[in-house]
């Protein structure tokens, strides 16, 4: 996952922004791979169900490029296509962490300035989940790609539980520190698991009447700010997020609500 | 012989010297303990199979009920209840569940009970061998192909799906199929019961599971005209039955390390070191190749500063497996290629690792596992990064190649990622099968340096944690940067010690029939 | 290309003949892997735009798995979603050619018996096109992949023309020699090309009344039996095509036109 | 100094002998000729640009309506009615198209006329010599990045939008970008005028194209920090005025080779090694580095047993341009990895091809050409096939690496297929950077002595070709199992026999200015 953004307004020559199509080598020819296996051994009528499953998808001209059979009735397709139907860009509107990511030191000076005590923040990777690289990354001394983790920063009293914890025990320790902010990893996605337990974890605040009080946090790699505010969650971090990102967000959030 | 590397062999024997050390230090301490775990999977060798209508198995349910009797051993007065009703072992469980029996301590005194449970201990040992001589059968007719072993697994959650997915993979050159467990069921202290078609990142290891498909394996070796291995996970707090399960239903190849437990899943030492001991017995026994996880430290830790840890751990975990009966061709000592693909040289430092892993376990078959941390959503890239890992590993002769999957970084593999993974393996191996024979290293070059570095810091650390012992080594977080302390983690509570009379006449007869040298602490 | 073709009937375990969707790992599950480049920057819209892009192909649940700005105005996302809407393959029928492909032998000898003379075949890579080893691969002594081509053939005259042959001269070269097939080779598709190419030759062998009389064949990567008859060609060769399919197709149908 | 290969220096010294033979003898033929492409290449030389009307170069214009004075000559011709009416170049050749004035013989004798060609010479030449100033000074200032160079091709057919593609390949990484040209371009016997958006596998070479794209990798060079090659071709009917153009241009590589517009686009030999001579005569004076097709031999001729064509032809390629006064590294001799990728030990046998071609041509970058016959539309194959290539390129230390794309067997590449193409050759190139260094060669061993064996054949083959002649061994189908007869193929009608007064004062004036060996034929 490339984090390289550029912003929203630059765009390729001569692009309408209300109608942009996927783009092979020439503005607006919809060029689109796709590959997929079907549940059909190979045949010349596999192969045809191959591009009528391109069809379904809206892509003229399918070029079947690649086909094979998998054996046991399976077969594979590799094929490329011209998408029609283009997206008016110029009308998506996508929410955002409001945050200007300050650095560690600007984090701290700003909890000393403007709470004048430490931010309790409470982490762990729920459920089954044994993922910890993650929440590490954004919580241990050491750090991530360079910048120091939570435990490091002086404003900051970071508890890391670690990997599997339950969502009760989570809760039990946050109210037991009187944790300002709850950071929760999840990484394994297999039918949706982490989606189940993100909004059990968000129910038990609620009914604890904690929600308003505990700034509440998720992050993993199919985690996006959208589907956090979705969940009930203050914000989202996917992949690649950094620890001043979190420390930032969770810091700002902490002062607004005191 | 001096080998490509040129590794100074003085120092490989005192890593073998120190790791024997510790190994028997581990095994000392093992066999003062015994386990719920070991017990239920004394009942699971005499035949005691399913679950009652509540789903809890009957080996769960016999131990609980006998709990008291779990630092004697379970298998006298189990012994004694089935000649007092002369019934079967299966029959027997489900009385005592029942509560129409229950089990007591004047067993262990017993002489009748004693040679009883003897004649018991024979026929679950006889039943283990009978796999073996099944397997040797089925190698011996059909062989398994050409080393590395391509590994694959499979992991839909549906074992019925997984059987057409692992077919599917036998046509496209699998030579093993493990099937990954459910995210949690390392934690499960109970074996979960029948075919099961749910689960979150794998499907359940459970007997009907690994029945089905030894069962869809066997058909399709037959007609691939070549052996396939089955491979499971005898881990987690059921390490014991697993190994057992693995034993009866001929699976060839299982992953078992006590320290995987401990870092990544938080499991108690004490338990799963105990675990382990009885584990591997039966393992060693069944003909199995077991798989250990060094691989994975370097999923937490940094790989170029790491790798020494790998090899420490191996040489412990050789040790461990030598000492437990194993012979070196059942040890797959686990290393794995996780540098970041962008490392300059990542290349020459990861072929000098595969290659000194390879001169100094010769005859361990070696499990190498394909980049993991650093895969990204770029399935296109990752398809190159498998590919580099292929050819080191086919360029250093490894033993078993646990195929990289471009879709590392998203989900457990689709169907035709297993299949584009072994075609493009294969490939890499092929055109690159001889290239290892055809080169030698520059003397005092970036790869010999590179590999004489890292068992020099092996050697240091190995040395210490000889020193200091393994739980402490544990405790320090020498493996893995992970730190777990000998009463934290999961399954203690499982853990009793030994009384005086505790009895194992199936563990007895195991390690007569083994090299095991654990017991004795006065070596 | 891979061309082990297994018969139409066979299926995976339990699928629905009528409603037949992509698999990934779970039948029915409709799993589909995109790649494609947007001409816009990327940023937090483009993203979005990658998505309903993805929507717009029918594909629920859109997951980008990977994003990177490519520079310039552009930037390449890698997605899987899963499509809902299938396809019924239990109606799909697909022209074929009714050859049974007989062997070198097996054909000679039909020649000499039904016919009782040579089969006169010329053959050429036609237009600008340059790519002769296609058509070498058919007719050439030393053939492909172990067949002989058809020069080897003594029940056939071979004449390959090779590259670069204009239609006009094909034309008149297969009058001279009286041709009663033509090969027709086109490697070159980019902007379609071939197609224009291969119906010209079409129209000019129909405008010289010999249609009806000559056999009138074409191959080449981007062609399949189906285009060919719609280009009105005899029959058409793919990818992966080998001399005794052609030599096959060729004598039986000469054979009956007489 | 003896190399990893073992190979035999008397043999190659032999193959250089012969391969000297063959080019003398080659440009003695060329020597006493001129072409039609030659004359118009000498106005453009002069300045002469554009089209009339009708869209006909002025060039050919002229040269049609002078028609009869070619085998003198047409720049004697020419400069005198420049004398005569005082006008420059271009005028002077829209007045001769209009048939305001016409061309005479009586140019040839006069002493004014010839110091005024003289003078017009010494323009030309010096509109060169400022290129390559420019090119130096940007070289110096900017640097190019680390070899092997990446070379990726754009063709999408129209140039503004390879303009695009350029740019986001250099960002990427690219250092080389190479506009392909539409698929009959080399076939016709003009250069197209203006800038154009419609081609079909490829964009058409104009000049007004090759200033587009220029002027856009000079501002990318500038973003990137580094100096970028512009790449195009001096090849098909017009390769001497391709030439004249890429070195008015600044382009900085072109591919020029008469053997390869020979074989593949059946064009008459005659012809073109006639106007390969001149071609490489300005190639050299401008700085350029040519790249020479026998890479392509491969697409058509099998890639195990053809090897030594490939060398054989490299010889000959490195003689003809040595005397046409190109220095070693101008010479980016043109080889492949064309193998079946299934085939059993591919990447040894590649490994020992790339390193042998590197140590006989130690001071040629060499253009290394990717895998395209056995690309199939499998794109992750394809991806992989072309990772083994990066690994051998950069192993075996080339100098000019063209990028292989995944989607060969398709289309021109897309915009992501070359960045993840130069994504995937980094990662590669990384991470085997300095492997190469590390290896030796086990003596005696498969790779010596395949390597071994090619050169032998080349041997071989190259001294019966010095023997028989080229045009013989063009006949036999000795290269890229293709035959060509001397008066088959396009473009035979455009040569002439020079006349005893033929005159050319920039081409003289060249000569004297680089190493040129051509001419004399007694030597
Ligand atoms: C390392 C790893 C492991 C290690 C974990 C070690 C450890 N202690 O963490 C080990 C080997 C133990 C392991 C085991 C398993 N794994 Co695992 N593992 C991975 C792997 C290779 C890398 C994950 C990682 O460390 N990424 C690096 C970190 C830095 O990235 P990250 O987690 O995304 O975190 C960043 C952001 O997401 C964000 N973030 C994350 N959490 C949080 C929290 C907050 C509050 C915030 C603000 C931000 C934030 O910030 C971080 C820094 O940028 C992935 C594959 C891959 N390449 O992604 C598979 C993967 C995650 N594992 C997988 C599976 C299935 C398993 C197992 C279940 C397999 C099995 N059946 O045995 C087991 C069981 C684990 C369990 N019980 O959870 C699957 C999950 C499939 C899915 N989508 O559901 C993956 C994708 C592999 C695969 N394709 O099958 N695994
Ligand atoms: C070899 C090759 C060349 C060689 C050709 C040598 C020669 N004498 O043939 C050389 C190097 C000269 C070349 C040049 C060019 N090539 Co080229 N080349 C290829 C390459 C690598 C392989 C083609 C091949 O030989 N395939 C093997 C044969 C056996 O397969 P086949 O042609 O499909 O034939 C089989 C079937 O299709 C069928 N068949 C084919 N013809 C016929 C005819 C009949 C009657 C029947 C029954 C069956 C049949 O049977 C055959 C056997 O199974 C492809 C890429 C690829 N991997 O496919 C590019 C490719 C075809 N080339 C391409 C291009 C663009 C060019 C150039 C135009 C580039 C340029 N601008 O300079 C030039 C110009 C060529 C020209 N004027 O036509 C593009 C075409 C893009 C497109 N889809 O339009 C491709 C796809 C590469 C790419 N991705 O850019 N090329
Ligand atoms: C040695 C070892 N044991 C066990 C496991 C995981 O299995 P489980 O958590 O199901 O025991 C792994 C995972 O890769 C492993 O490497
Ligand atoms: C040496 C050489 N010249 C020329 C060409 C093709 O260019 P054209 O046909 O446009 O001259 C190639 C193609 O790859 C080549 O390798």
């Amino acid at each position: 996952m490339n984090s390289k953004q550029s912003d929203k307004a630059k765009m390729a020559p001569n692009v309408d922004p209300h109608a942009v199509l996927p783009y092979g080598d020439t503005l607006n020819d919809g060029l689109v791979q796709v590959s997929f296996s079907l549940p059909v051994a190979l045949s010349p009528e596999a192969t045809e169900a191959a591009k009528r499953t391109c069809i379904q998808m809206g892509l003229k001209e399918p070029s079947v490029y690649h086909q094979a059979d998998l054996g046991h009735g399976f077969s594979y397709y590799i094929v490329y296509g011209k998408l029609t139907k283009p997206v008016d860009f110029a009308r998506i509107v996508v929410p955002k962490l409001q945050e200007t990511v300050a650095s560690f030191d600007e984090i701290n000076d700003r909890i000393k300035r403007k709470l004048g005590r430490r931010i309790v923040v409470i982490g762990a990777c729920t459920g089954s989940d044994a993922h910890t690289v993650g929440i590490d990354a954004i919580m241990n001394m050491k750090g991530y790609k360079g910048e120091y983790g939570l435990e490091r920063y002086p404003q900051f009293e970071a508890h890391n539980l670690g990997s599997q914890v339950p969502n009760e025990v989570l809760l039990r320790r946050a109210i037991e520190l009187k944790a300002d902010a709850i950071l929760v990893s999840q990484i394994v996605t297999q039918k949706d698991v982490h989606l189940s337990n993100l909004a059990e974890l968000a129910d038990m605040l609620e009914a604890q009447g904690l929600r308003e009080r505990v700034v509440l946090v998720c992050g993993g790699p199919r985690i996006n700010h959208e589907i956090a505010l979705e969940l009930g969650y203050d914000a989202g971090f996917g992949a690649g997020s950094s620890p001043t990102q979190v420390a930032s967000f969770v810091a700002d959030e902490v002062i607004r609500r005191h | 012989m001096k080998g490509m590397l040129d590794l100074d062999l003085e120092q490989i024997l005192r890593c073998r010297k120190a790791a024997d050390l510790v190994a028997k230090s581990v095994l000392a301490f093992a066999g003062e303990r015994t386990t719920v775990s070991i017990e239920r999977a004394t009942l699971r060798l005499l035949g005691v199979e399913g679950a009652d209508d509540t789903g809890v198995p009957l080996v769960n349910r016999v131990v609980e009920k006998a709990i008291h009797l779990v630092p004697g051993g379970i298998m006298l007065p189990f012994a004694k209840a089935m000649m007092d009703t002369g019934s079967n072992a299966q029959e027997t469980a489900l009385a005592i569940s029942n509560g129409q029996i229950e089990l007591c301590e004047d067993a262990y005194q017993s002489k009748t009970v004693i040679d009883y449970a003897d004649h018991l201990a024979a026929e679950a040992v006889a039943r283990i061998h009978k796999t073996v001589s099944t397997r040797n059968e089925l190698l011996e007719r059909l062989g398994e192909g050409q080393r590395p072993l391509l590994y694959v697994i499979v992991a839909s959650g549906n074992i019925f799906e997984d059987v057409v997915s692992a077919k599917v993979c036998v046509d496209a050159g699998a030579q093993v199929i493990a099937v990954i467990r459910s995210t949690a069921q390392s934690l499960l202290d109970y074996v979960p019961e029948g075919t099961t078609t749910e689960g979150y990142g794998g499907t359940y290891a459970t007997q009907a599971n690994f029945r089905v498909m030894r069962q869809a394996l066997d058909e399709a070796s037959k007609e691939a005209g070549r052996y396939v291995r089955l491979c499971n996970y005898a881990s987690g707090l059921c390490m014991p039955e697993m190994a057992v399960l693995g034993a009866v239903e001929r699976l060839d190849m299982m992953l078992n390390d006590a320290l995987y437990g401990i870092l990544f899943r938080d499991i108690n030492m004490q338990r799963t070191l105990t675990d382990q001991a009885f584990s591997r017995l039966v393992s060693a026994a069944g003909g199995i190749i077991i798989n250990t996880g060094e691989d994975n430290y370097l999923t937490t830790a940094d790989a170029v500063e790491s790798a020494h840890t790998v090899l420490a751990s191996q040489f412990i975990n050789e040790a461990l497996a030598l000492r437990c009966g194993l012979k070196p061709w059942q040890i797959g000592l686990g290393h794995a290629m996780e540098m970041d693909p962008d490392t300059e040289d990542m290349l020459v430092l990861e072929l000098a690792q595969a290659k000194m892993a390879r001169e100094i376990f010769p005859d361990c078959p070696l499990k190498y596992m394909p980049p993991t941390k650093h895969m990204t959503g770029d399935i296109f890239k990752g398809h190159v990064q498998d590919a580099l890992f292929s050819l080191v590993s086919v360029m250093s002769d490894q033993g078993i190649h646990l195929l990289g999957m471009m879709t590392e970084a998203m989900h457990t593999p689709h169907i035709h990622d297993r299949v584009l993974a072994l075609q493009a393996t294969r490939m890499v191996m092929g055109a690159a099968r001889h290239l290892g024979d055809e080169i030698s290293f520059v003397p005092g070059g970036r790869i010999q340096k590179r590999a004489q570095e890292v068992l020099a810091k092996a050697t240091e650390l190995i040395c210490s944690v000889a020193d200091g012992g393994i739980f402490n080594a544990l405790e320090k977080g020498h493996f893995a940067d992970v730190s777990r302390g000998p009463e934290s983690g999961r399954g203690l509570e499982g853990v009793y010690v030994k009384a005086a009379w505790y009895s194992n006449p199936i563990e007895d007869l195991l390690k007569k029939q083994v090299e095991w040298r654990g017991a004795s602490n006065n070596e």
